[in-house]
C-alpha cells in the first residue's frame, strides 16, 4: 500500500509536467520518456548532472519548437525522443546495466532508497506546485491567460516565451533527475522511458478532463489509476 | 412572419436577456443599443445558437425555440455573424457555392457584393472588409425568408459600406431582415421599423 | 674401353639411384573445402537491441571458432529488427546473398515469419532463440525448419526437474502476460507432471499498461506460504520482481526461466541469494569441449560474461549448420540424421526437426546464485 | 510544375517496375504500396477532414487481426470507424495522442488475442496468396483510392466536409449538420486503412501485435511529412521509408531509426499541410 502510495506521487508529480507542458508550453512532449531514460543511463555516472542534461534539453525543445502549434510541437518532441533513443543505443551498446541501489527501512518497510527519495522530490514539486496555484492568485491568473491563448497573453504583456520556457525546462529537468532515481535497481534499456511516459501521458489525459480542477485531482487520480490498473 | 415571446437569457448569474417580446411581419426591422445589450444573444437564440432559459420563438406559426441551427436554416432563417465565421481554408467561391448549392447564383452574389475580384483566393488571404462581405454573401446565398445581420456595417470602409446598403435595399423588398448595430445612423435609412434594446429588456420601438 | 663402359654403368647406376633417391618435388596439393555461407539473423534493432547484441557477438565467435576447427565458414549478420514483417524481408535479402541456411531470429512471431519464409524461399531455417510452436509447421510438411533451442514443453521439464531434484513441496506460478502463449504452455506441463503442491499463480501485466504491475504482484505472493516460485518472464521485470520480493519479506526460491535473471554479472550485481535459473549451458559445467572455448574467448574478446541462452545458442546453432553443410550433399537429411558438437552438448534431431533436448549428451543446466557465487544444481 | 510531373514520372516506374523483378524486391514494392495505400487513407482524414491520426494503426490492425482469424471477418472491418472516431471528442488537438495513446492499448491488448489456442503473442497465420496477385491487387487498390479520394475531394459533399473541418459553426450556419460528415470522412480513412492492413497481413503471411506498433502507427504521419502532405509526394514518401527502414536496415543498424527522428524534426518545419489556419 506504502509504495502504492509513492508510485503514485512520483507518476502525479510526472502527469504534472506533462499537464503543463501541453497547457502552457502548448506541446505533448513526447520526448519525456527518453529524458527519463537519459536520467538512468547519467545516474551511472553521477546523479547530480541528470538535470543539467533535462533542462539543457527542455532548453532544446523550447528553442527549437517556439511558435509552433500543438500538433508540429509535438511531433517536434517526438523527432526529439527517437534522436535520444537512438543516441543512447548507439552510446552504450552494451547487453545489460544494472542501476546500483540501496535498501532504507521506513517504518519497517523495506523501500529502495533511491525510490523513496524520488517519492520525496515529487512530493515537494507538487506541494510547491499547488502552493503557487493558490497562493498566488496573479500569477495562476497570468497561467490561465497563457492556458486560454497564448496571443491574447502577449497582447496583455505576459511573457509567454518566458513561461513556456521555464515550463519546459523545468519539466524535462524534473523527469530527467526521477528517471535517475527510479530506474536505480532496474536493468536499464533505451526504451524503458516509454512505459513510463505513456503512462503518465494517460493520467495526465483523464485529469485534462476535469478543466480548472485538473491540478488539483492529478494526485487522487494518479492514486486512483495505480491502485486500479 | 417572426414572433419572440417572453424571451429572457442568462449566463451564469448576470441577465442577458429579460422578457423580450416582439413580432416582425415583414421588412427590415432594426435593432440598436450599447455593447453588451444582448442584442447578438437575441439573434443567436432566434437562429438556434444559444437556447433561451425562458420563452418561445415561432417562425411562421411554428415553433423554432430548441430547435438545431442546421434545421432553422433550412425553415428560411439565415445567420450573419458580426465576427464572421467562414471556411477559412476553401476559397471565396467555394464558400459562397455550399451557402448557395448552384454555380450561377453564387457568381451573382459575389457580383452583387463585388467579391469577384478575391473570388479564387482562401478565406484566411482575404482582407477583414472581404471577409464581412463573404459572411453577408453567405448568409444571402441560403436564399432565405428572413436575414439575421449581426453588425453588418462593423469594421467596413465608407465603399464597402455603401456596398452593403445598396445591396440590403435591394434585397430588403424580397427578404425580411432583422439587423443590429450600436449606430442608429445608417441602420434608419434601411430599417422600415427599430427597437432599442438596453440591459436586456426593449425600452422602446419606432 | 669395358673400363669406360663400367664406369659409364657406374654413373649411370649412380645417376639413376640418385634420381630415384630424391622425392617427389610436386607435392599432390589438398582439396580445397568449399564455402559456407551462413545467414544470421539478429534483433540489432528496437525492443530486443541488448539480446541483438549478445547474438550477434555469439556468431561473430562461432564464424572464428569453426574457422579454427578448419571449416570454410562465412557468416553474415543481417538486422531483423523486433517485427516479423523486417523478419521476412532480411531473410530473404539473406536469401538474395546466397547463403546455405540461416539461423537466428528473437521472438516467436519472427520465427514463425522466418519459417513460412523458409519454406517458400527452400532455405533451411534454424531456429536458434525462439520456442513458438514450430513443430505444428513441420508436421504439415515445412521440412526447411530446424530448432535447437527448447519448445515449450523442456522449458517445464527443466522446471519440473529443478522441483524434483530440491524436493520442493509447494510451488507458485508468475507469468508474465505479453509471453502467455509461452507461459502457459510451459506451467500446464509443470502442473500435469510434478509432484509438488501448486499454490496458485498470478500474472504480470505488460508494463506497457502497467509498469508498477510487478509490485502488486511480488507483495501479494510474498504473503504466500510457498517454497518454489517459477518465474516465466524471462526479460528486464524479472529482476524488479525479484529485487521487490525480496523487500516484501518473501524468502522462497526463485527459479527463472532464465534470460536476464541467468548473466553472472547480473546476479553478482543484483546479489539476492536464492535465485535459481536455467540455461543452456554454464562455464562451472562444462558439456563438450567448445564450453569453455565459448565462455573464454567471449570474455575475451566482448570484455563481458557471455550469454547461457540466446548467444550460446545462436553459436551452437552455426556450428551445427557449418558440421553438417561440410559433409556435403543435401543439408536436410544431414541434419536429420548426424549428431553435431555445440557448446551447449551434443545436438540430434527428432523426426519434427526439434533438437533432443534433455537426452544423455544434451540437457539444459541448472544453476543456483546465493552466497555470492554460482553452483550447479544439475 | 516539372517537379510534380516528374513525381507522377516516377511513382508510376516504382509501380510498374518491381512486377518484373526478383521476389526479394517485389515483396519491398508489395509492402511499399499496402504502406502508401495506408499513407493516403491517413492523409485524407488529415487533409480533408482535418484530424492527424497517430493512432492509425487501429483500423490497420484490427482489420489484419480480423483478415488473419478468419477472412471472412474482413466484411467487418469498416467499422473499425467506430474505434477511432469517438476519440474526435478529445478535440482536434488531443487528437493525435489520445489516438496514439489508445493505439498503445490496442497494442498491449493484441497480445491477449487467443484464438482455438493460437495467437497471443505468437500472432496469427494468415492466408498468404501469391505474390504476383497481390502485388497486381494492391496496385490496382492504391489506383483506384487515390482516384476516388480525388474525386471525392472535389466533389461538392468533399466540399461539404471540408467546411465542417473548417469551422462546425459556420457549418451550421449554412444548414450543414456536421455529425454525418465527420462520420463519414473518419469511415472513408478507415475503410482505405482497413484495406491496407488486410493487404499487409496477406503478403507477411503473419499477422502478430507489432501491426499496432508505433512503428506502424507513425508510419503514415512520416510518410506523408516526407511527401509534404501532398498525395502522389506522399505515395514516394512511403516507398522512401520502407526503403530506408526494410531494404537498408540490414546494412546500417542504426540508421532508419535516425531517419525517422530527422523526418519527424523537419516535418514538424514545413507548413504545406491542411488544418484550419485561423481558428475564431
Amino acid at each position: 500500500m506504502i509504495s502504492l502510495f509513492f508510485s503514485a506521487l512520483i507518476y502525479a508529480s510526472l502527469a504534472l509536467c506533462v499537464l503543463l507542458s501541453y497547457r502552457v508550453a502548448k506541446v505533448v512532449n513526447l520526448s519525456f520518456g527518453s529524458i527519463f531514460t537519459l536520467g538512468g543511463y547519467l545516474s551511472v555516472f553521477s546523479l547530480f548532472i541528470t538535470p543539467i542534461f533535462g533542462a539543457w534539453i527542455g532548453l532544446l525543445l523550447h528553442i527549437g519548437s517556439k511558435r509552433m502549434d500543438t500538433s508540429k510541437a509535438t511531433i517536434f518532441s517526438l523527432g526529439i525522443a527517437i534522436a535520444i533513443e537512438e543516441a543512447l543505443r548507439i552510446l552504450f551498446r552494451v547487453e545489460n546495466i544494472l542501476l546500483d541501489s540501496r535498501i532504507f527501512y521506513f517504518f519497517g518497510y523495506k523501500l529502495v532508497f533511491e525510490h523513496f527519495l524520488a517519492s520525496m522530490i515529487s512530493a515537494t514539486f507538487l506541494i510547491l506546485f499547488l502552493a503557487f496555484e493558490l497562493k498566488k492568485p496573479f500569477s495562476r491568473l497570468k497561467l490561465k491567460v497563457i492556458e486560454e491563448d497564448i496571443e491574447n497573453a502577449e497582447l496583455y504583456g505576459i511573457d509567454a516565451e518566458k513561461a513556456r520556457a521555464i515550463v519546459l525546462v523545468i519539466s524535462s529537468a524534473f523527469f530527467c533527475i526521477i528517471g535517475g532515481l527510479y530506474l536505480s535497481g532496474r536493468v536499464i534499456s533505451p526504451t524503458i522511458g516509454w512505459l513510463y511516459m505513456i503512462f503518465s501521458l494517460f493520467i495526465a489525459t483523464i485529469a485534462n478532463v476535469f478543466r480548472e480542477k485538473a491540478y488539483i485531482l492529478i494526485l487522487p487520480i494518479s492514486f486512483g489509476i495505480c491502485w486500479l490498473i | 412572419m417572426l414572433e419572440v415571446v417572453e424571451v429572457s437569457k442568462m449566463f451564469g448569474r448576470n441577465v442577458v436577456l429579460k422578457n423580450v417580446t416582439f413580432s416582425l411581419k415583414n421588412g427590415i426591422l432594426g435593432i440598436y443599443g450599447a455593447n453588451g445589450s444582448g442584442k447578438t444573444t437575441l439573434l443567436k437564440i432566434i437562429s438556434g445558437f444559444e437556447k433561451p432559459n425562458c420563452g418561445r420563438v415561432f417562425f411562421n406559426g411554428r415553433e423554432i425555440t430548441n430547435k438545431a441551427p442546421q434545421e432553422i436554416v433550412k425553415l428560411g432563417v439565415a445567420m450573419a455573424f458580426q465576427i464572421p465565421r467562414v471556411f477559412w481554408n476553401l476559397t471565396v467561391h467555394e464558400n459562397v457555392l455550399l451557402a448557395a448549392r448552384e454555380t450561377d447564383y453564387t457568381a451573382e452574389i459575389c457580383k452583387e457584393l463585388n467579391l469577384e475580384d478575391v473570388l479564387f483566393k482562401k478565406a484566411k488571404e482575404i482582407s477583414q472588409g472581404k471577409v464581412k462581405l463573404l459572411q453577408l454573401a453567405m448568409c444571402f446565398a441560403l436564399k432565405p425568408k428572413l436575414a439575421l445581420l449581426d453588425e453588418p456595417f462593423a469594421s467596413l470602409d465608407a465603399e464597402n459600406v455603401e456596398v452593403v446598403l445598396g445591396f440590403l435595399k435591394k434585397r430588403g423588398n424580397e427578404i425580411s431582415m432583422i439587423i443590429t448595430a450600436h449606430r442608429t445612423k445608417i441602420l434608419k435609412t434601411i430599417a422600415s421599423q427599430m427597437l432599442e434594446i438596453r440591459g436586456g429588456k426593449i425600452v422602446g420601438s419606432s | 674401353m669395358i673400363g669406360k663402359l663400367k664406369a659409364g654403368l657406374i654413373v649411370g647406376l649412380i645417376v639413376f639411384l640418385l634420381f630415384c633417391a630424391t622425392p617427389p618435388q610436386t607435392p599432390t596439393p589438398q582439396p580445397q573445402m568449399p564455402e559456407i555461407k551462413i545467414g544470421v539473423l539478429v534483433p540489432k534493432t528496437g525492443e530486443f537491441s541488448s539480446a541483438g547484441l549478445v547474438m550477434e557477438n555469439a556468431a561473430k565467435l562461432a564464424e572464428k571458432h569453426a574457422k579454427e576447427m578448419g571449416y570454410n565458414v562465412k557468416v553474415i549478420i543481417y538486422d531483423c529488427g523486433d517485427k516479423p514483417e523486417t523478419t521476412k524481408t532480411a531473410f530473404l535479402s539473406l536469401v538474395r546473398e546466397g547463403v546455405t541456411a540461416i539461423v537466428g531470429t528473437y521472438s516467436s512471431p519472427q520465427a514463425m515469419t522466418a519459417a513460412d519464409t523458409a519454406n517458400e524461399s527452400k532455405v533451411v531455417f534454424v531456429a536458434s532463440v525462439a520456442s513458438a510452436n514450430l513443430e505444428s509447421k513441420v508436421k504439415t510438411g515445412n521440412k526447411y525448419i530446424f530448432r535447437n533451442a527448447y519448445n515449450t514443453s523442456y522449458w517445464g521439464i527443466l522446471a519440473v526437474e529443478f522441483l524434483e531434484k530440491t524436493k520442493a513441496k509447494s510451488y507458485y506460478l508468475i507469468g508474465y502476460e505479453p509471453l502467455k502463449t509461452f507461459n502457459l504452455g510451459m506451467f500446464s506441463l509443470i502442473k500435469n507432471s510434478t509432484k509438488a503442491e501448486f499454490r496458485g499463480e498470478s500474472w504480470v501485466k505488460s508494463p506497457t499498461v502497467s509498469p508498477e504491475d510487478y509490485k502488486r504482484v511480488a507483495q501479494e505472493v510474498a504473503k504466500k506460504d510457498v517454497e518454489v516460485i517459477i518465474v516465466g518472464d524471462p526479460g528486464l521485470g524479472s529482476v524488479d520482481f525479484v529485487r521487490e520480493y525480496r523487500l516484501a519479506g518473501g524468502n522462497a526460491t526463485i527459479y527463472s526461466v532464465g534470460g536476464t535473471l541467468a548473466l553472472p554479472d547480473i546476479l553478482a550485481k543484483l546479489n539476492i541469494s536464492g535465485i535459481a535459473f536455467q540455461a543452456a549451458a554454464l562455464e562451472v559445467k562444462a558439456k563438450t569441449n567448445l564450453t569453455k572455448k565459448y565462455f573464454e574467448d567471449y570474455r575475451k574478446y566482448y570484455g563481458t560474461e557471455a550469454n547461457n541462452y540466446a548467444g550460446i545458442l545462436t553459436y551452437d546453432a552455426i556450428l551445427i549448420v557449418t558440421q553438417a553443410a561440410a559433409k556435403g550433399g543435401d543439408l536436410i537429411s544431414n541434419l536429420e540424421r548426424g549428431t553435431f558438437i555445440g557448446a551447449a552438448g551434443v545436438y540430434e534431431f527428432d523426426e519434427n526437426h526439434q533438437a533432443k533436448w534433455g537426452s544423455e549428451k544434451l540437457q539444459g543446466t541448472i544453476g543456483i546464485y546465493g552466497e555470492g557465487r554460482i553452483q550447479v544444481v544439475s | 510544375m516539372l517537379v510534380n510531373i516528374a513525381i507522377r514520372i516516377l511513382v508510376l516506374v516504382l509501380l510498374i517496375l518491381p512486377a518484373f523483378l526478383d521476389c526479394y524486391t517485389k515483396l519491398l514494392a508489395a509492402s511499399a504500396l499496402t504502406l502508401a495505400i495506408f499513407t493516403v487513407s491517413w492523409l485524407y482524414l488529415e487533409k480533408d477532414s482535418g484530424w492527424a491520426s497517430l493512432g492509425h494503426s487501429i483500423p490497420f490492425g484490427v482489420s489484419a487481426y480480423l483478415f488473419a482469424i478468419n477472412p471472412l471477418l474482413i466484411f467487418f472491418s469498416p467499422l473499425t470507424t467506430f474505434l477511432l472516431f469517438p476519440l474526435s471528442i478529445f478535440g482536434k488537438h488531443t487528437f493525435p495522442f489520445a489516438s496514439f495513446v489508445f493505439s498503445v492499448f490496442l497494442w498491449y491488448l493484441a497480445h491477449h488475442i487467443v484464438f482455438e489456442g493460437k495467437g497471443g503473442e505468437e500472432g496469427f497465420r494468415a492466408p498468404s496468396i501469391n505474390l504476383d496477385l497481390i502485388y497486381l491487387i494492391s496496385v490496382t487498390i492504391l489506383v483506384l483510392s487515390c482516384l476516388l479520394i480525388w474525386k471525392i475531394s472535389n466533389s461538392y459533399f468533399g466540399l461539404k466536409v471540408k467546411a465542417v473541418r473548417d469551422d462546425e459553426i459556420a457549418a451550421k450556419a449554412i444548414g450543414i449538420n456536421p455529425l454525418p460528415f465527420k462520420v463519414l470522412g473518419f469511415a472513408i480513412s478507415c475503410s482505405l486503412a482497413s484495406i491496407a492492413g488486410i493487404l499487409h497481413a496477406a503478403i507477411f503471411g503473419h499477422v502478430s501485435p507489432s501491426v499496432f506498433s508505433p512503428y506502424f502507427s507513425l508510419f503514415p504521419f512520416v510518410a506523408a511529412t516526407i511527401g509534404q502532405g501532398k498525395i502522389w509526394s506522399s505515395i514516394l514518401g512511403s516507398y522512401t521509408v520502407v526503403f530506408l527502414s526494410w531494404f537498408l536496415s540490414p546494412y546500417v543498424p542504426e540508421f532508419h531509426y535516425a531517419i525517422y527522428a530527422v523526418a519527424l524534426i523537419l516535418a514538424s518545419y514545413t507548413q504545406s499541410y491542411a488544418r484550419s489556419g485561423r481558428s475564431v
